[in-house]
């Protein structure tokens, strides 16, 4: 432990910790943490390739669903305090306590995933899930063979409704007669939807019987429910997100349904923001990782939307030289 | 001379300390116990959290945490001296908390008219939302435990329809997080920066008057007396004139009112903006923590202040090497420990009381030609 | 006048005749179920919404119920032997951790057995508690609660996320994959149910969805929930230890004057709630999801306890009750607010029937109310399509505070739940 | 302590009586006989064996049977289910039970109906599940503890043939009774206990009540009687046309209380009799305000209280002493002077404005406690550390303390020993002198006589006779309470006694 008095001139020692002998990466998870098999892992991913570039150590501590602002500020500053330089919040909910904290260490840098803090000394790693999310539509209204999809998100927060928004998107401008059917299996403040894979089972299969033939689930766990209820019907396929589901050890039953994953490399963010800081030039302010930058992409594990690999590309092309706009909000 | 003897029970202090200091023991060594069973050293996570949680800013984070906590639990413990089970003071305080921040960030008036304002539009919703399970037992004789638990779902319901960009809030910068408008700066509440260790939020001030009124009330008041007397025994306080039904409702309604304040300390104090990652959940742990400090306002104060510095200090025990997650089982632990040994004490107490009156009853009987001498 | 004496007895206080009470609860559900079917089938022909009893929507129901109707015949043991277990949250949370560690590790059987076994565990811890330190039940199974959501997640943490766990794909708030558990079809009869369903027949295709929902793609735990329902009536109403086990839950001095040992049956009552609750956890970490997840338990254990109150402590009623959840919760998962908005309809229908009922006992300004609120719901039918997904999402809530509202008075809980109880402390 | 150096031999095939005050521990004592409490040292002997009996089973295993002076039954279980609990070994819970029940019944002129709730049976039928519970059983030792508390002298008599023929069958019965007169009458030997020891065996044939009396306590037996009529003509308290239903689960009506009127004057204690479920108890919450009447007036002094608060009405001079003292009269886990603000927290002593004044009324209860000789260490020790005895001797003081117009009294003296019983009488005759009016309701049909000006019947919620207490015989006024007799009461003198 350590007193506020020491705060000050600790932070300025540990500054310099960034150069000489590799780096001294601190890790916020978002809850979860490592091992997640989704953003927090990849991120993770992102730190153990640079530490193993540059040499240096690691330093991770894990939210809990109890945090308060004042839990995840402490965070930061425990980290700031221990000389970890750069550190980064993985998720949306470390924006806040970024601010201050980043404020407070004005020599440390920060990154910060999936959301914008405006401070010199913080790189925002942003994601156009939407983006992804289009191609995702595209894949969807390519493949269905009954004009009609869904779409299933976890909890109704403004990040899923990205997805969502991106994925009606793409579904329309290719194909305008496909019919789309949303579902949402928690709301607001309760995140069980989130972690309620028969919850999910639940609402795919309802999107099944209505005759739906493509789901694309953004739910977390929830939507390992989703997937095993398309792998009961034949002919459906699944569409996963985050991570490659096609090669999670959990759903290896279930992976001949899946289409494809709608893949976020938060990994490729954040091994650029600590190389930034190694290389002595921390990278600051927004960093989109688009789809032009490969910050979003669409798994090709399973090789099923090789078939339409030229119009994903297209569509690709579209968005990346600004054609086409995507909706963040449905 | 002798009534003040009496008065001052040393028996009865005694074993009021004896409680709680057995359950932390035995907490203590159950925790000492698990750590030592995954093969790590009990006795340096415990030392780790002495000398973490006593720095300074370890001290202005307990208190702040402290202040939310102890509204919550004297929110319960209202209707716990009731025996009434308010799980649904989670979703009052949401909703009281929301709405305030909804006013609070449409209000354009100075903070000292705004500031009330806020706190009473919270203390309002959240006594209105109380009101609806306590109406529905008085009227329809549903149980506010169920009736608490739906209502929670239906406030994070109401929340979630509410608070979406374009109804009564709006989307961040980041595209991730949905806010009420923040509140002018104006509307903060005062805080004493304490340097280095931290801002200390004002709101304490609040929850300690709060304390003390829940005291006073219970302990000195006509109410009081009538809202505990229905605690103990409904029968016996129909019999003496109480309207239990009245009595049921209003102290679900205070309980929500209380309930409201819950979330003011963050709104006022810190996020000045309801987002939908407000902290949710304290409701449940108010009940922890009115169980702990058995409905007493200190009791409970130093509960509040025990849940901070666990907090507080099993997180700093990550970077340590400890797996954070031994701090539910140390809850846990505590507070099963503690209604036990409470519910110990409480009997060896009872006990030992009859058995003085008893043994006074045979000395008088004893000596029936002496002049008696009762008090 | 002169004072005589007589022979007879004096007469109890006056009371009515109550005649006929046992026969009244079969025959009265199976009405009760008989209307509700008709009525959800007129409801169904006017709005055109096929999906309220169609087969997947039945069969979502049952996988949402089963848990519930564990939860809730958990509570139903462990309140008919006089002890309130608020604490199934927490034993369900046991249960589902059990299931996923053994599951993973071994096979899907034992996995059951093990998260039936934590939820004995948990349902010991609360009875020691309460039935040996006589702590008030509440306050203990909040403590459950907190305790077993506690160690849930240490353990979870120490076991799921390094080492071979972890590559099986276990992970802090997850345990590797389970193998299934063996799913049951009736060959033939489904398929069949479902081509008369199909054609949306009044009543006909509305029996056939419900039936086809019921007997398709049945997973063994939910034909053993089954059975331990029709088990649990049989033992508690039916047995000398059912007689037993009930009368410490109505007079447990009475019990102990008549050489029960009230202790022996209350620890067995718990016990084997905290069992039933556990399997509760089982079958989400088995059944639905094929592993152990954080926070899946979700608040059933709670919603569970509601479904019992609901089925006026009564294995029937608490399975109309779980049923009931699962239905509307189906509902709004697999169909959004269009189906909810059909429900919106049936709702007029009943607090019309309500306001008549009320009409005809005279009771005036409750018919109006009702009638007021019947206006009310069918102009928000009439000038909307749908519900708001927010809002759909509260539906089985709603219902439940709804339906509490209008029947909770004629509830009748066991006498001396929740009392606490010592052996030689009766007058 | 409530037991030491109990010595008690009891003799096959007769009746047993055990007398003492209470609290002298016959309770106690049958129930260590029973296996229910485990005695600290000394030894029981049942037919020559030396046993210990660690719970109830043992005991009834060896032929014990025990009728608990507070019934043991469970309200929402039905008869048989109430029999058979606890001994499904001999006849199943089924129909060979139900069989058994009739024939047992049958046999003994019982009268139980196997099948309905135990809710539904009145104190009588209740009483006779309990005795067909021990013979069940087979029991060959019966222990009945103060079984008549609640029975009218006819019902007294049926059950006592009901022993006598138990007693040919070469049963053995253990009888506890306060009621000396049926002592005498029963019994074949009887034993006193006295603070916990028993004091002697007599045989009835050569001891009078009086001589057994002081045996008891020590000194002579106290009497209700009052001397002369302190009556006047103001009315104090008038029902006019009271009429109660209340409707059950069910959705059943049932009338409770049809048709109550009567004045009591200032002055005039009103004593009502009646079977204990017909009506009293409801009756008393009425005129609290506990219970709202369908229909009908309360007037209170001239005034019209029928839809007054509680409260307002125990402002307005109404003490009440509530038949449960334990349910409606005392918060049990709260130190005796909170208990001495109960049901007066509006009031002086206890509180100014909206605030406790915890002083005054802390120097009060003092006042009470050496008034009202309540026999305790301090004000602070709760009242359930308090024997009974001593609980309504506050629960009176606390009552008298205000000065009410109206007294309501519901069993004063239920359970409390015959000094307190003594005392707590003579504070309702010398308030009565003083001008109180007192509705006075009783089980004990001895001190209805004794202390009442007026006497009234209740019988099925109604009010269907009444007497004048001077002249009345408790038999007399027991057909009426049965029903048997309507109207106006008067003593036959050719009624030989
Ligand atoms: N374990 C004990 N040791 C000594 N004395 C005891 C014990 N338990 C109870 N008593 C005594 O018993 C009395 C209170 O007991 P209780 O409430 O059972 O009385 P009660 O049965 O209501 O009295 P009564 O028979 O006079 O109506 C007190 O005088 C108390 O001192
Ligand atoms: N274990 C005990 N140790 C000491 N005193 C006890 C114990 N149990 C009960 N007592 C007290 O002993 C006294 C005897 O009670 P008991 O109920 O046997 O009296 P009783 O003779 O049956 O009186 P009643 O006429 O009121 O029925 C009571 O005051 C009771 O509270
Ligand atoms: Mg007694
Ligand atoms: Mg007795």
């Amino acid at each position: 432990g350590s007193t506020s008095s020491e705060n000050d001139s600790s932070s300025s020692s540990s500054a310099s910790a960034g150069g000489g002998s590799g780096v001294k990466i601190g890790l916020a998870f978002d809850v979860g943490g490592r091992g997640d098999r989704s953003f927090n892992d990849s991120a993770a991913r992102g730190a153990d390739k640079a530490k193993a570039e540059f040499g240096g150590s690691i330093k991770e501590l894990t939210a809990k669903t109890s945090d308060t602002e004042a839990d995840r500020e402490q965070r930061l500053t425990d980290l700031a305090d221990a000389g970890y330089n750069p550190i980064v919040g993985v998720g949306f909910s470390y924006a806040a306590s970024m601010t201050k904290v980043a404020a407070k260490y004005p020599k440390v840098s920060f990154g910060i995933v999936d959301s914008v803090v405006d401070a010199k000394n913080v790189d925002s790693i942003t994601f156009t899930e939407e983006q992804g999310s289009y191609l995702a539509g595209v894949a969807a209204a390519l493949k269905t063979k009954k004009n009609h999809v869904g779409f299933i998100g976890g909890v109704d927060v403004p990040l899923i409704k990205k997805f969502e928004a991106g994925f009606t998107q793409g579904v329309h401008d290719t194909k305008p007669a496909v019919k789309v059917d949303s579902q949402y299996l928690s709301h607001g403040s309760d995140f069980s939807g989130f972690a309620s894979p028969d919850k999910g089972k639940a609402a795919a299969s309802g999107m099944l019987d209505n005759g739906a033939d493509v789901i694309y689930s953004a739910a977390g766990s929830s939507g390992n429910g989703a997937i095993e209820a398309v792998n009961g019907v034949k002919g459906a396929w699944a569409i996963g997100v985050d991570s490659d589901q096609y090669n999670i050890p959990g759903l290896a039953k279930y992976k001949a349904s899946i289409l494809t994953s709608m893949v976020k490399n938060v990994d490729v963010g954040v091994y650029d923001f600590v190389k930034s800081v190694h290389d002595g030039k921390p990278l600051t302010g927004v960093n989109n990782y688009s789809l032009a930058k490969n910050g979003v992409s669409l798994a090709t594990s399973g090789g099923f939307i090789d078939d339409i690999k030229t119009q994903l590309d297209a569509a690709k092309q579209k968005i990346v030289d600004g054609s086409i706009k995507v909706k963040t909000t449905p | 001379m002798k009534k003040l003897t009496s008065r001052i029970d040393k028996e009865r202090l005694l074993l009021g300390v004896a409680a709680p200091l057995l359950a932390i023991v035995t907490a203590l060594v159950v925790t000492a116990l698990v750590i030592l069973a995954t093969g790590k050293n009990p006795g340096a996570a415990f030392s780790d959290m002495l000398t973490y949680g006593s720095a300074s800013d370890s001290q202005v984070y307990i208190l702040n945490k402290a202040t939310t906590y102890y509204l919550a639990g004297v929110a319960v413990a209202i209707g716990f001296r009731m025996n009434l089970f308010n799980i649904g003071v989670d979703g009052q305080y949401r909703l009281a908390a929301f709405v305030a921040a909804v006013l609070g960030g449409a209000l354009t008036v100075p903070g000292w008219i705004a500031i009330p304002l806020i706190i009473l539009c919270a203390m309002a919703t959240g006594a209105l939302w109380a009101a609806i399970a306590g109406i529905l037992k008085v009227t329809r004789g549903v149980s506010e435990v169920i009736s608490t638990i739906m209502l929670n779902s239906i406030a994070t319901a109401i929340i979630a329809y509410l608070l979406q960009p374009g109804k009564l809030a709006e989307l961040q910068s980041g595209g991730t997080v949905v806010s009420t408008d923040p509140l002018p700066k104006s509307s903060y509440f005062f805080t004493i920066d304490t340097g280095a260790a931290g801002v200390l939020w004002g709101f304490i001030v609040v929850a300690v008057l709060v304390g003390i009124a829940y005291w006073f009330v219970l302990g000195r008041t006509r109410f009081g007396f009538d809202l505990r007397t229905v605690g103990q025994s409904e029968s016996a306080a129909t019999a003496s004139g109480v309207s239990v039904k009245k009595m049921v409702a209003t102290s679900m309604i205070i309980s929500g009112a209380v309930a409201g304040l819950i979330g003011m300390p963050t709104l006022l104090n810190d996020s000045h903006q309801f987002s939908n990652d407000f902290p949710s959940g304290i409701g449940f742990t108010g009940i922890a923590i009115a169980l702990l400090g058995r409905n007493n306002p200190v009791g409970i104060a130093l509960g509040a202040l025990l849940w901070g510095f666990l907090e507080r200090t099993t997180n700093h025990l990550e970077f340590e090497g400890y797996d954070k997650e031994i701090l539910g089982v140390i809850q846990g632990v505590i507070v099963l420990c503690v209604v036990i040994a409470y519910e110990l004490v409480r009997r060896y107490g009872l006990k030992r009381q009859q058995q003085r009156v008893g043994a006074e009853l045979a000395a008088q009987a004893a000596a029936p030609t002496q002049k008696q001498e009762v008090a | 006048m002169t004072a005589t004496m007589t022979d007879t007895p004096p007469p109890a206080a006056p009371k009515a005749d109550t005649g006929g009470r046992s026969g009244r609860s079969v025959g009265r559900i199976l009405t009760i179920i008989a209307g509700a079917l008709v009525l959800v089938a007129v409801v169904r022909i006017i709005t055109g919404a096929n999906q309220l009893t169609s087969e997947g929507q039945v069969s979502a129901a049952l996988g949402l119920a089963v848990p519930i109707g564990l939860a809730g015949l958990a509570g139903l043991w462990s309140e008919r032997s006089g002890v309130v277990n608020i604490g199934l949250e927490g034993m369900m949370i046991l249960g589902t951790f059990g299931a996923g560690w053994i599951g993973w590790q071994s096979n899907p059987w034992l996995g059951l057995l093990c998260g039936v076994g934590f939820g004995v565990l948990g349902g010991l811890v609360h009875a020691v508690a309460t039935v040996t330190f006589g702590v008030d039940h509440i306050v203990s199974g909040v403590a459950v609660n907190l305790l077993a959501l506690g160690i849930t997640q240490y353990l979870a943490k120490l076991f799921f996320s390094e080492g071979k766990p972890a590559e099986a794909g276990g992970n802090p708030k997850q345990s590797p994959p389970v193998e299934s558990l063996p799913h049951i079809d009736v060959p033939g009869l489904s398929d069949a149910l479902q081509s008369v369903e199909k054609h949306h027949w009044f009543l006909l295709s509305d029996i056939a969805g419900i039936l086809g929902g019921l007997v398709t793609d049945l997973s063994v735990v939910t034909l053993l929930a089954f059975l331990l329902f029709v088990g649990s009536w049989w033992l508690l109403w039916r047995t000398p230890f059912g007689l037993r086990l009930r009368s410490c839950g109505e007079n447990p001095i009475a019990a102990e004057s008549l050489g029960v040992n009230v202790y022996k049956y209350k620890y067995a009552a718990v016990a084997v709630s905290g069992g039933l609750a556990g399997l509760g956890g089982a079958f989400l970490a088995l059944v639905t999801s094929h592993t152990y997840l954080e926070g899946q338990t979700g608040g059933r254990g709670y919603i569970g306890l509601a479904a019992m109150i609901f089925g006026n402590w009564r294995p029937g009623g608490l399975a109309m009750g779980a049923g009931l959840f699962g239905y509307s919760d189906a509902l709004q998962l697999r169909n959004g607010g269009e189906t909810v908005h059909a429900l919106l309809l049936l709702l007029v229908v009943l607090l019309a029937g309500l306001a008549g009922w009320k009409l005809y006992r005279k009771a005036h300004w409750q018919a109006g109310i009702s009638l007021m609120v019947a206006a009310l719901v069918l102009v928000w039918y009439l000038f909307t399509d749908e519900v708001p997904s927010d809002f759909v999402g509260a539906t089985p809530y709603v219902v439940t505070l709804l339906v509490l509202s209008l029947s909770a008075q004629r509830l009748r809980m066991p006498r001396a739940d929740g009392m606490r109880y010592r052996k030689g402390q009766g007058k | 302590m409530a037991n030491r150096d109990i010595d008690i031999t009891v003799r096959t095939g007769t009746v047993h009586a055990l007398c003492g005050e209470n609290g002298a521990g016959k309770s106690t004592l049958m129930k260590i006989l029973y296996g229910m409490q485990q005695p600290d040292e000394g030894t029981i002997t049942v037919n020559g064996d030396q046993v210990t009996f660690s719970n109830p089973a043992d005991a009834i295993a060896r032929g014990i049977g025990m009728v608990h002076q507070h019934f043991m039954l469970a309200d929402n279980l039905t008869v048989l289910e109430n029999v058979v609990l606890g001994a499904e070994k001999l006849h199943g819970i089924g129909g060979k039970a139900r069989t058994k029940i009739r024939e047992i019944s049958d046999a003994y002129g019982l009268n139980v109906r196997p099948d309905v709730l135990l809710e539904e049976l009145g104190v009588a039928d209740r009483q006779r599940v309990e005795i067909l519970k021990v013979l069940y059983r087979g029991a060959k030792t019966l222990i009945l503890d103060e079984p008549t508390a609640v029975l009218v002298p006819q019902e007294v008599d049926a059950l006592f043939d009901n022993l006598r023929e138990l007693k040919a069958e070469g049963l053995t019965v253990i009888f506890i009774s306060h009621k000396l007169g049926e002592v005498l009458s029963v019994a074949d030997e009887i034993t006193v206990i006295r603070r916990g020891t028993t004091v002697g065996t007599v045989e009835p044939r050569n001891t009078t009540t009086k001589q057994l009396a002081e045996l008891m306590v020590g000194s002579e037996l106290p009497t209700p009687e009052t001397e002369e009529s302190t009556v006047t003509d103001v009315p104090l308290l008038k029902l006019d046309g009271l009429h109660l239903t209340q409707t059950d689960l069910d959705g059943v009506e049932r009338i409770i209380l049809d048709d109550i009127s009567f004045t009591i004057h200032k002055g005039e204690v009103l004593g009502i009799a009646g079977v204990e479920g017909n009506g009293q108890s409801e009756l008393v919450e009425a005129i609290m305000g506990i219970r709202a009447p369908d229909a009908g007036a309360i007037t209170l002094d001239g005034a019209d209280i029928s839809h007054v608060p509680t409260r307002n009405r125990r402002e307005a001079g109404v003490g009440y002493i509530p038949e449960d003292r334990h349910r409606h009269g005392l918060l049990l886990e709260a130190p005796l002077w909170e208990n001495r603000i109960l049901g007066h927290v509006t009031e002086r002593p206890n509180s100014r404005g909206q605030l406790l004044d915890i002083k005054s009324a802390r120097t009060d209860t003092e006042r009470i406690v050496q008034a009202y000789d309540v026999r305790t260490p301090g004000i602070d020790v709760t009242a359930a550390s308090l024997s009974g005895g001593n609980q309504q001797k506050l629960i009176v003081g606390r009552e008298m303390s205000h000065a009410p117009k109206l007294l309501i009294a519901a069993h004063p003296t239920r359970g409390v020993d015959v000094g307190a019983q003594a005392a707590i009488w003579d504070h309702i005759r010398e308030a009565r002198r003083e001008g109180l009016a007192v509705l006075l309701i009783s089980a004990d049909l001895d001190e209805l006589i004794g202390l009442s000006d007026t006497l009234r019947v209740m019988y099925r919620g109604r009010l269907v006779a009444d007497a004048d207490p001077a002249t009345i015989t408790p038999e007399e006024l027991g057909s009426a309470m049965t029903g048997a007799a309507t109207g106006h009461l008067e003593h036959a003198e050719d009624d030989a006694r």
